[in-house]
């Protein structure tokens, strides 16, 4: 037997395989496709304190091996999400994580103090979204900000909290660091890095937008060359993503040093990525011969 | 319930410059397709990421296979437009609502690469229905709509029908109706949105926008609802999903 | 008759196409392909002071539509260079860009003097390579260093002086205007962006050096978007590059502000990618009318 | 001169699982290739950007055709193996050295994927030859040596030949030459040269490395020398444009 369980933040996933906010809704659509039991924990779209509208279209484009993404944190708010996607998720055996966004510091408290009582196993807390014109990717650019907010969300939070990264940094392993010095029980990353693209013929951008988050196999490498300077600086667990698509790739994350990885991008292209990337990471285990995960968690790093 | 998997390509043909008709086999997804319903297709090439949305143009009455009809827009369908039969090709559907059936007298819309979705429903409406089609100059499709109804054409260069836009075709031919359905640019949708407004009849309108997940998962697809969605909680509904198809009362152009 | 003439630093460009430095060499190697007189620039391989050794291998691996690379300006030294690339470029009617790297700001100087009474159009400072130890890079993360450098290399210089500014910051606006400020002629950008590779199966990364820089299609939606940012914030002019492959592509980078664009690593895929590029960007004109591309120079801006 | 351009595939079979043998119809490139040299391929799916570099296997004598023989390694190899008679592929060539003539008696060294270069320089090369083939088990391309030489075989398995590696198998044999040809793995080469510098004989290496341009211009391939080359006026010589054939004694493995 081998085994894949992996403990973040003290919650054990029975993989470490989540999905990766925004690219999976509330699993209710993706259901169709994929059993939820399989996957280590899903992960939720952001969800804000009051409903948000997003962005207007066009919100997406797809560029060279990857897509540009400025939904722009649409959802329909805690309390719909606690009434209906909840309830939903917890018919599963599988992890709850949701996803937090706000424009002021104020909101992400609301909404974490909202899901205080309720059956979620982890909060992500979205520092780093480059599609919102407050909050987002401002709280994540900067080491004072990224530790004053993790502080006061861990104050508020019942359950452990992920502090997710932007990628659009100098250097990530500062806002890792000031992450983990603010309480943070976890990391994730990368969040989307920021880019643009023109419709040459009608002279404008492609997005209403303007910019987007580009994500998939294009960002990989950028992604895991991230994944590994955190995991190389901190102490606390990370989740990494970042054009994440086979269970190779996932392998790649997991020796660079997270403990756990997030499929996004490429539920849009395989609607059962998150399973393939699953049974590819045990196809990968037992072919080399290796009876437990953690012998492979940053390997590359000892 | 939708499917994802591989569908056979049974034959491809191109039916005018640009615009390819090509029929698949898969008794799975045919077998439970309604008019105004799409598929998602996917590309060989890895540097695509995103499916295709393409409707369905004809459902075989056997349900064993579909048809799909396009215009080559860009590299996905360039590479689709290369596919031979016996090729296969990675598709998810059948997705979203498709037209409801209303029985009430009829007229049928379709503009540019919007016509292909309104044969299946020209099929399978029974009702008392015309079916008036746009084209900028070249047509496609026309001949194979003329046994379910009365065909007016409209061509922005006169040389088909009537000179100008679906809605000056129904001017000039009179044509009348008790609800509409239709599909084509958003232009012509806000001109028939405008039109049965005017005339007081609902108009079933399928509406387009840029699409990564198709099901209902990622909001990248949304239009402006005047009331707020049961889904979303906010007044921007999901088109793979709610849609394509919507009164047109019911949704900002 | 279009005309394609740009005129950058006082410099005028026949077309507004050069190639990106270290993926053209000295041009020699692509003069079997190309006729070097048809572009609108060459801009060489980084030269140093002293000969330079470089990283060892491998150098290079492939990923989602791009390529990370990690040569480390391995190159002969100005010397070498003076006395055969250059003699060999002036052959050819084209300007020339030498492309400038340095370990310490006296290296820089070193060179810059060196080529101060040189046949050299244009000089190309190379303040964001990510594959070596000392300098490089690290030059060009710090609005300070920027500037310092900035002002010092124009002091020696006595040709136009473009920055070349890399991707890996938080706002590369700062670092566009810190150029400014320290009397940069023009800007390139973007440099590669960092990134890494596992080899699975060996459990080492696959670059000898562990991370490399990202180039190729991939990321041309960050490069786009950094352009534009920049073309938006500074007034001198702007060269474009990242990930170009075709005159659709070196459209949306001139729209986007720049004055003109480098193809780099499309080099390696197709050795006539510059001279396509070039007829596409003329086609384009053509095609929708545009009597000349200084109207399409900026346009998305307006 | 090396050029670019789109090859015909006159034929493609395997030959043993995994190893396939293509021969391309191309006049301008097998018109002045030489045994040694090699091409690079280029990917159809654009999100594979490198060249793969392949061997010549054969020229054909009137040069208008010539044989790669490869490994599917990765994706790329895998692309090229599904392609068919008719199919067309890019590519450019021939480019680097290639082995010289020396005229001496000869010892052929191949090493599972270097063996297939062997072939063309076996065919070529006027004078005395030995043959000496290394493979880990399963046997390819060994017959058509045997009019040009004797030939030996080393495996890993001893299912053919001497158990062991062409060294071993060398030994074994007794085989004697005044110059080696070899081209394999890398612990292969560097056994290669240890027993030619034992000999006091020349041994003529083909090298690998990962290549982006192939031609010389970006300084991914490079290889360690014991002389600074003329060009990089360093220690690290281009294998694609100065080798990919070194003398042994120059280069270090
Ligand atoms: C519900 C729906 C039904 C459709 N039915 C048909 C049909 O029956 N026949 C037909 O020819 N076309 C149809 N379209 C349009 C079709 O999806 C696009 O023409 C196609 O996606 C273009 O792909 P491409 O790779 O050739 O173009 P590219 O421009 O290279 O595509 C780049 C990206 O933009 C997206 N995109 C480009 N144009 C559109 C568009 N108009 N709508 C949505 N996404 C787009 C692509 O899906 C892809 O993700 C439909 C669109 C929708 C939303
Ligand atoms: C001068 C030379 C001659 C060669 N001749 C032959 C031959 O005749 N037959 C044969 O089967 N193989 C040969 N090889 C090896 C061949 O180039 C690789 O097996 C091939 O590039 C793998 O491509 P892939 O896409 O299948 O693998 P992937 O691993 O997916 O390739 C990823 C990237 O790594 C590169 N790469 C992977 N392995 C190698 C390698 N061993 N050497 C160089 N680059 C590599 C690829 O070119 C590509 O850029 C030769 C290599 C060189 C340098
Ligand atoms: C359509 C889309 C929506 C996203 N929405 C969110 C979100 O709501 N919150 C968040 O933290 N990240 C969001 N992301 C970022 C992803 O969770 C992930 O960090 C990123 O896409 C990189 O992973 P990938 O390449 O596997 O997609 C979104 C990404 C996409 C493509
Ligand atoms: C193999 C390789 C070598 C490079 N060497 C240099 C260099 O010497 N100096 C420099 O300023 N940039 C160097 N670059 C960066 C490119 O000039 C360019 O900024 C980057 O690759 C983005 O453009 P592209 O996507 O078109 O390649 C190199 C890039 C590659 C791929
Ligand atoms: S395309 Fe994802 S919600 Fe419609
Ligand atoms: S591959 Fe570019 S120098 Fe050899």
């Amino acid at each position: 037997m081998i085994n894949t369980k992996v403990t973040i933040a003290g919650v054990e996933w029975k993989n470490p395989v989540t999905t990766a906010s925004g690219t999976f809704g509330s699993g209710m659509e993706f259901a169709d496709f994929v059993d939820l039991n399989r996957l280590g924990a899903v992960t939720t779209k952001g969800v804000s304190y009051e409903p948000w509208t997003g962005n207007p279209v066009p919100r997406i484009a797809e560029t060279g091996s990857g897509m540009l993404n400025a939904i722009g944190l649409q959802n329909p708010g805690v309390e719909v999400f606690v009434n209906r996607d909840l309830p939903f998720l917890k018919q599963y055996d599988t992890r709850v994580i949701v996803n937090v966004c706000g424009k002021t510091t104020e909101d992400y408290l609301k909404v974490v103090e909202r899901l205080s009582d309720c059956a979620v196993d982890m909060l992500e807390i979205n520092i780093s979204c480059p599609n919102v014109k407050e909050g987002g990717i401002a709280f994540g650019q900067s080491t004072c900000s990224v530790e004053d907010i993790t502080r006061q969300v861990k104050k508020y939070a019942r359950q452990p909290v992920i502090m997710k990264l932007s990628p659009n940094v100098t250097d990530i392993r500062e806002m890792a660091k000031a992450a983990e010095a603010g309480g943070a029980d976890a990391l994730s990353l990368i969040n989307t890095l920021t880019g643009t693209k023109i419709d040459i013929y009608k002279r404008k951008f492609v997005l209403a937008n303007e910019t987007g988050g580009l994500s998939g196999p294009a960002v990989k490498p950028v992604a895991l060359r991230m994944v590994n300077q955190v995991a190389r600086t901190v102490k606390i667990p990370v989740i990494g993503m970042g054009g994440i698509a086979t269970g190779e790739d996932a392998i790649e994350f997991l020796m660079a040093g997270a403990t756990a990885v997030a499929v996004g991008t490429a539920n849009f292209r395989n609607p059962l990525a998150t399973v393939e990337v699953i049974d590819g990471i045990q196809d990968f285990l037992a072919k080399e011969g290796i009876a437990d995960i953690q012998d492979i968690i940053g390997c590359i790093n000892r | 319930m939708a499917v994802q998997k591989k569908a056979q390509i049974i034959s491809q043909v191109q039916l005018a410059p640009g615009i390819f008709s090509m029929w698949l086999k898969d008794l799975e997804i045919a077998g439970q397709a309604k008019p105004g319903q799409f598929l998602s297709l996917y590309c060989y090439s890895e540097d695509r990421l995103l499916p295709r949305p393409i409707s369905i143009c004809e459902i075989k009455e056997d349900g064993t296979s579909l048809r799909l009809v396009y215009r080559v827009a860009g590299k996905g369908t360039e590479e689709f437009s290369r596919l031979k039969e016996g090729d296969t090709i990675q598709v998810m559907g059948p997705l979203g609502n498709g037209f409801p059936e209303t029985g009430a007298k009829a007229i049928l819309i379709g503009g540019g690469i919007g016509i292909p979705p309104m044969l299946e429903l020209a099929k399978s409406l029974d009702c008392e229905k015309s079916i008036v089609l746009g084209y900028r100059d070249i047509t496609f499709l026309e001949k194979e709509f003329q046994p379910y109804g009365q065909v007016y054409l409209s061509t922005e260069d006169g040389s088909a029908g009537v000179k100008g836009n679906v809605i000056d075709a129904i001017r000039q031919n009179a044509v009348e109706g008790e609800v509409i359905y239709a599909c084509g640019p958003t232009p012509m949708l806000r001109g028939v949105k405008a039109y049965a407004a005017e005339h007081g009849i609902t108009a079933w309108l399928s509406l387009e926008e840029r699409m990564a997940c198709g099901i209902g998962a990622c909001l990248a697809c949304v239009c402006k609802t005047r009331n707020k969605d049961h889904h979303t909680n906010v007044n921007n509904t999901r088109i793979c999903k709610e849609g394509p198809v919507f009164k047109a009362e019911e949704v900002e152009l």
